[in-house]
């Protein structure tokens, strides 16, 4: 965890009717220590302005520590995010991290759940790309946005992942306001995972929320379940899987300031009392956090 | 440039060795920040807000972001006095800088109380009383709004310890000067200010406050003027070592702070635009006394108070 | 949608098309802005202040720009009563759009005169009292921070005027409760809030306050979460139209005060980032109601205290 | 007057050494309706932003009413001009102009002095281009940037400008810190002006101020003059020149809020009292200017 100054290697806006943003920096420091679900604080702001003023959070969606990048993806919501949609190769951008504590290791589990939730995606997809690491091949679609790949069905080799040893085996439920915004679908079925898109809109997969997509495969064989995704998504899923008594990690948002733990600010209600997300989290075990 | 110039500051008996502190509540028990950068560089740390008990804090969210601005509610979460005399203090007096206690109490007895317990305790710097906590016993009144309740915290910490108090100071009032000049006579050594300025944000989408707790205090660059007026009204009127604080986020702010007044600052929302803001006002201060010649940093305290020495327009032409 | 939108909003007595002003001294009397946009547009205009004689105003530099604020000091530059209504109340009539006359006192009787001078003239909609004025003969204490004071004024200026009185309060307070509850007791129709926080900045390169005043008000977007409680404050406890103001520069901001409590709000300083702003604050809001099928803004007027009545997080899922 | 977004047609350094920027902008609005003399308020932040809050004062340089153009050439000090090199051809500003009074007609006067402080070297040039105005074939050097030929001496034809009609005079006293800062010098000369350069370290022309340059011609038979530059220096020059009996017109800067006269905040001393610089202004007759 340090600051950091990185260089935007590429920019892509992701689709045509889309607000989110590939992001690619060269920050070799950051690539060389981050972990799975980790997120990074990224300056939004002009040199010297002062408006918008703290450093935005945002998840770590790829990390080559050999190539010493980083990728991100995200949505433009507000002064910050468009600021950085403004960003162009060449520029610089001030960050601090990696920070958080991310997912657990998958080690002792087969079957595994995930919830993605529209910029949820990444922190899980950094997730899966860890623990189903190959070659160095995969990561050659940097800076590249390939979407909708037959984003209507559910996709991958039905028995899950070939590449990480015959036994582990991924199913996501992925949901998004519309098609468009189901990204990097050939990512996730290149690392062997089972996906089942839903959309608000019905545009694509399942026409609702990534619960109720799910709802039909449930209890089935599952052993752990990683969501992440919006509060109300993360709620939704905490009580459904905790019904079928399947554990799993949630990785929560909050507003930040500091980032790495010192100010308070950032904490979320658990069954230890406030936590703090920034660095207790963002990823908790599933069955601690409690939603009011 | 043959002599060296100095940073050094003396906040009363207190000596720094530069006046960059890091601002209590924004730096924690320095666990965090210790990971970043060398923090015996800084002229010292004010810790956390510390009470007599744990405290769990204010439900969330705590934080809101206000043009630029920052809302907190962090409510004093903090584990209890206890705990940190034994947990943190003791890595606390290793840190190579001066370690500043902030106390806060929800009756008069709960700030005595930390003032004896902490008197107790070497390696400590001076404690800084917090005074913008809600009395329970009267209401839920905040002590520092009030000349009469400000100087009577301050009368018995005075009491508690021999360690320098700084009493630190509440900006919601009419009268800053009233407040400062009561908690000097009521024996504080030196005033921090200021406080967060009391504030809200509303969610027009929820059609709610957007804190969990409603009420939040103002903090960051949107409140550096008032900050600048409080302290150049008390240091024009109450001749006691000001530390100033609020806003700060580079080596010009500083200086504005110290040229109205202060003896030293704080660095607080700052560290959360850059964490290593504090080394670089340190390292534009040095500067600063060199481009201009100035052998110590504590010539320029006060110094926009002195009209005849105040360095005229551009002199092209 | 079937039924009209309706913007209309009363503040007591006086009925605005539409809630959106713009606040004193930042829209001088009409006639710069009105070559810009057709000023009959706004729910009305709140204009120059205006004093009993004509005054120069403050020494130069008036103005200096602080993170995402405004420090000025203007000090009430103005022709005067008199000349304010042979010269200017004439073509302000006719602008179509409600006129709110700003008045300042350097003594209570002053207040008075105005109050009755302007009575005799047509045309007004109402008075708005800036008690931020020093009181001359009490040693330069300002009318607005005392509850006293502040109800004196009122009283003066209730007693020689039918208009309805608002009455602008000064932030600078410990408890702005405390003072609406005085004015309201002594006759106000209704309030404005929030004048200008104290406020300085240092030019550390001289050495010296940046104002030829030291002290200016601090206006814009910085200030908007203290103007923002101050409205809550009083809304909890004083039954009286409020029209608020303070950093507003959009519809959000503009429904952040109506739902904390303002029935009217007016643009200021957000006049200087965009001299259309209240134009497109006007039609923001008009979209605002029609996204979420709210027939009259009146109807989100302190909605953000009904806690029931708040919208729950986004329903995805 | 009124709003008018631009776009930006060219952006570019001046030179080396200095951070002086040209600026071309498609304003067809407002470079109709300007002015020698006259300024417009820059907005130099991204849209959401509110920090730096107010706009920036800049005065035209060149107007091009056929064109829809306008001209400005400004210098980073802070925050709103760091912000403001940064834009890029293709990028949008929001504007509000023309504003202010100009220079009043010279059509009086026959041999005029000008004096030019860095940055107030554009007001004086929108003047003397509008006063000698000739075809429009001058304006081919838009988005060119040509400078320091022969900064080392006096230039021009010694009769003044013959474009002109055979009567009128210009003599320029054109002071910057530097040699490099000693801008669109052939611009001038194209215009028929006698340039005398000072530089602060000597690096060109006479080294010194732009009074002390032009001390050893004076009294001169001059008829009037005009002056844009640092307060000191207009301080000066305005002494000197009453020193002579020379008439002229001094113009100002001073910190802006509205622009248009509405704010009062923009006042300086005259000796009608306190007059706003934005609208009463930002040009003065010089004898009505007061310097505390
Ligand atoms: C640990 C963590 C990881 C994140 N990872 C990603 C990611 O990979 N991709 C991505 O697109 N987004 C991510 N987010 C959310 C991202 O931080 C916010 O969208 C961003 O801060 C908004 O900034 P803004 O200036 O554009 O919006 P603002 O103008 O600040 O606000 C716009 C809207 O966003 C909301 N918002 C502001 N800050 C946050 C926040 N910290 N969390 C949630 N909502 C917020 C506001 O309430 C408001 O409704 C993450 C957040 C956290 C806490
Ligand atoms: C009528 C008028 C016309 C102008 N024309 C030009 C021009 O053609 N080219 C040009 O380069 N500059 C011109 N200026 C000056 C220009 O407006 C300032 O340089 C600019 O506003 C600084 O903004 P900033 O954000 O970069 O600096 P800031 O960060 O705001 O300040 C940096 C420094 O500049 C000073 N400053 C800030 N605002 C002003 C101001 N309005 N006037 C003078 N100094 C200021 C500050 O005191 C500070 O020392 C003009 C000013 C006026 C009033
Ligand atoms: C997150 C946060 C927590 C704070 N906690 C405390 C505290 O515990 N005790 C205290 O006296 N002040 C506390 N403060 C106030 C700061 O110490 C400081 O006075 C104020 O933030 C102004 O300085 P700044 O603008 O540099 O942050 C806190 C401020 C922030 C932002
Ligand atoms: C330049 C300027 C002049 C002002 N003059 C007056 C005035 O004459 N009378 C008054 O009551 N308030 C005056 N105010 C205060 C505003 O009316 C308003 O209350 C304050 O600026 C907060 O609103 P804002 O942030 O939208 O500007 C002035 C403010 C500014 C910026
Ligand atoms: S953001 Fe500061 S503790 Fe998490
Ligand atoms: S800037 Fe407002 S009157 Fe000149």
């Amino acid at each position: 965890m340090q600051p950091e100054t990185a260089g935007v290697i590429s920019l892509s806006p992701l689709g045509r009717a889309t607000d989110l943003y590939h992001l690619v920096l060269a920050a070799p420091q950051i690539a060389k220590e981050t972990g799975p679900g980790q997120f990074v604080m990224v300056r939004c702001t002009d040199e010297q302005a002062l408006d918008p003023l703290l450093l935005r959070p945002l998840n770590v969606f790829r990390f080559h520590p050999a190539e010493g990048r980083i990728e991100i993806i995200f949505r433009v919501v507000g002064r910050g995010t468009a600021w950085l949609a403004e960003r162009r190769p060449g520029d610089y951008l001030s960050l601090l991290g990696p920070l958080g504590r991310g997912f657990s290791s998958l080690e002792k589990y087969r079957r595994i759940l995930l919830f993605a939730g529209g910029t949820g995606m990444p922190a899980l997809f950094s997730l899966v790309e860890q623990e189903t690491k190959t070659d160095s091949s995969l990561s050659s679609s940097v800076g590249k946005s390939i979407m909708g790949s037959s984003a209507g069905e559910s996709t991958g080799s039905p028995m899950g992942n070939t590449m990480d040893g015959p036994n582990r085996e991924f199913t996501l439920f992925y949901g998004a306001r519309t098609k468009d915004e189901l990204v990097f679908l050939d990512l996730w079925q290149a690392a062997g995972v089972t996906v089942h898109p839903a959309t608000d809109d019905g545009s694509a997969g399942f026409h609702g929320t990534v619960t109720g997509a799910a709802a039909r495969f449930l209890p089935g064989e599952f052993d752990f379940y990683c969501a992440c995704g919006p509060r109300p998504m993360l709620r939704t899923v905490q009580e459904m899987m905790a019904k079928y008594g399947i554990p799993g990690e949630l990785c929560l948002e909050e507003a930040m300031a500091c980032g790495i733990g010192a100010c308070l600010g950032c904490v979320c209600e658990t069954v230890h009392g406030y936590r703090r997300v920034c660095s207790d989290g963002p990823v908790f075990p599933a069955e601690e956090v409690k939603f009011s | 440039m043959t002599a060296a110039l100095s940073l050094e500051t003396k906040v009363g008996r207190v000596t720094l060795k530069n006046p960059v502190l890091v601002a209590s509540g924004t730096f924690g028990f320095a666990r965090e920040y210790e990971k970043l950068f060398p923090v015996s560089a800084l002229g010292g740390v004010m810790v956390t807000g510390v009470t007599l008990e744990p405290r769990a804090g204010n439900p969330p969210p705590r934080l809101v972001e206000t043009p630029a601005g920052l809302l907190n509610s962090i409510g004093l979460q903090n584990p209890g006095v206890h705990w940190f005399i034994k947990e943190e203090l003791p890595r606390l007096r290793d840190l190579g800088t001066e370690i500043i206690v902030n106390i806060s109490g929800f009756s008069l007895e709960e700030y005595g109380r930390l003032a004896e317990i902490l008197d107790r305790e070497p390696g400590l710097a001076a404690l800084e009383v917090n005074i913008s906590c809600p009395n329970v016993k009267k209401g839920g009144m905040t002590f520092g709004v009030h000349p009469e309740s400000a100087a009577a915290v301050t009368r018995l910490v005075r009491q508690g310890t021999s360690l320098p108090v700084w009493v630190k100071l509440s900006p919601n009032v009419t009268d800053i000067v009233e407040i400062a000049q009561a908690v000097v006579d009521a024996g504080a050594d030196a005033l921090s200010l200021i406080n967060t300025l009391s504030g809200i944000a509303i969610d027009p989408d929820k059609r709610r406050p957007v804190l969990g707790n409603v009420f939040g205090g103002l903090s960051g660059p949107a409140v550096k003027p008032v900050a600048l007026r409080m302290i150049w009204q008390v240091y024009q009127e109450v001749p006691v070592p000001l530390v100033g604080m609020g806003g700060i986020t580079n080596y010009r702010d500083a200086l504005e702070f110290i040229m109205a007044g202060a003896t030293a600052v704080a660095v607080g929302t700052g560290l959360f635009l850059d964490p290593l803001s504090p080394l670089k006002i340190i390292e534009g201060l040095q500067g600063f006394l060199a481009k201009h010649q100035e052998e110590t940093i504590t010539n320029l305290i006060g110094a926009a108070h002195n009209r005849e020495e105040s360095i005229d327009e551009e002199k092209r032409e």
